[in-house]
């Protein structure tokens, strides 16, 4: 797994390449909760274009994330996800409490009139 | 025709798990199946693989996980065995949503039986754990070419 | 750190030949070896398992070929080992050009010590042959992506 | 494997794709061998553009087809090798048998002139 990421104000933005496992799910969280921590970021976009695999270690930290932010004040937004990744995901319930987006564009702008 | 028979056994590190679902992809490949069912049978032998390392040998990583397949003319069995702890209570660890670990969403099982036609889990506690998983096939067990 | 240990066992059948290959790949880009290098082992682990299933097991598909894999810090040292027929002239099997089958070229064991660090090839008759390979690593065993 | 055929007069085309293993070559023999037999074949050229491995149970086959034409006055050509690919084939000393060519056309080319 790759990591690129962008950091703008709050908000952290990672786009992840490769497969979301038990492996790599692992420096998945400690790559968000240092930011959380170190650098207070309230916003994480999780740009999946990328991501080839992902299981039920994978889902749960993107999920432990959401629920990490959510006292904080802080927000998980998703984009860009393959549909044989979205049907993983669908699977898992995810989408009825994560918000998901077309594309980095969009979930930036939503929550910044506010 | 005989079956194929194909073992995998390898040390309880969390790198290994990739190498276990490259197997699954290469064997669903050589069975001519969908993209979707290969996907699937990733997925299966990723929570099974993982729940061993994770929860068998509490990511210990000096144990070993043993993944074995059969290739019969019509189903692929999928066999995940550790030698580890044990499941305690078999029935509340199949539901879905119920984990031991609370950074973990219980979903393993949920997807094991989503994606494979038959699932049995075999546990005793201090023994181990075996998985067993079956996909029924409707081609010939080995593509000609 | 202790070493990774993965054991591949598989029914000796053609098909299979390539999961090996896979197998060994998947380890070499783990392992950051160069593409040059990953080809040099796929190449040595074919060379080593198709003798196996064509010399030690004379293309009789009920077999089973052991394919070892151990990644120490600095050295991957792969074992491929079957319970076949054994080899008779060690000295005489081992040289360039030299096959009992007039098919073949005789160059296995020519591509084997072409591109491994070390080669050691053990055999005994009707008991079998065990092939072992090393490769000398510069890098640390396990890459962190 | 896959194999791509053309055949015109006497001359067998074959675009090779895949991995060139015991388990391929074994079908790639057969393909060959009975084109010669039924077909009278007498030039084979193949191309090994896609061609993504090759071992010595590869180099063996494509060696035998050699052998195999030569006798019956044919020969067997080979073009657009990719570079690992003929790293491989020169360790086996093949290039200095078997000519190649940088692709099908000069393949066809030579010999019809003569
Ligand atoms: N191989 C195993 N060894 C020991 N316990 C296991 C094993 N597999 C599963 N379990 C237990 O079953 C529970 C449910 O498993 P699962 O549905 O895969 O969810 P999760 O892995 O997210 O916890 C685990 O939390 C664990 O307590
Ligand atoms: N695993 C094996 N079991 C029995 N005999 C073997 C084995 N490996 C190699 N040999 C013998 O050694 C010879 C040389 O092997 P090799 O250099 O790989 O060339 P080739 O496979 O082309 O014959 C073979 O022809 C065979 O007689």
């Amino acid at each position: 797994m790759n990591l690129e990421k962008k950091i703008e104000r709050l908000t952290l933005l990672l786009r992840i390449d490769g497969e979301l496992d038990m492996h790599t799910a692992h420096t998945l969280r400690q790559a968000i909760d240092n930011e959380i921590e170190k650098r207070g970021i309230r916003t994480v976009i999780l740009n999946l274009q990328d991501v080839q695999f992902v299981d039920s270690s994978g889902l749960g930290v993107i999920l432990g994330r959401y629920k990490k932010l959510l006292p904080l004040g802080g927000k998980l937004k998703i984009t860009n996800v393959p549909p044989h990744i979205y049907k993983i995901m669908e699977l898992s319930g995810l989408p009825k409490i994560i918000s998901f987006y077309q594309d980095e564009a969009h979930a930036y702008e939503e929550g910044r009139g506010a | 025709m005989k079956s194929n028979q194909i073992t995998l056994t390898f040390s309880s590190i969390a790198e290994n798990v990739s190498i276990a679902r490259l197997l699954i992809a290469s064997i669903g490949g050589q069975l001519d199946l969908s993209l979707n069912d290969i996907e699937e049978l990733k997925v299966a032998v990723s929570e099974a693989v993982s729940n061993a390392i994770i929860h068998g040998y509490k990511s210990n990583p000096n144990n070993i996980v043993y993944f074995n397949l059969e290739i019969t003319k019509d189903s692929l069995i999928i066999v995940v065995r550790d030698e580890g702890c044990g499941i305690s209570d078999l029935e509340q660890a199949m539901q879905p949503a119920f984990s031991t670990d609370p950074e973990r969403m219980g979903l393993g099982f949920v997807f094991m039986q989503s994606f494979m036609d038959e699932l049995q889990v075999d546990s005793k506690l201090e023994v181990g754990t075996t998985v067993t998983m079956k996909k029924h096939l409707k081609q010939t067990p080995i593509s000609s070419h």
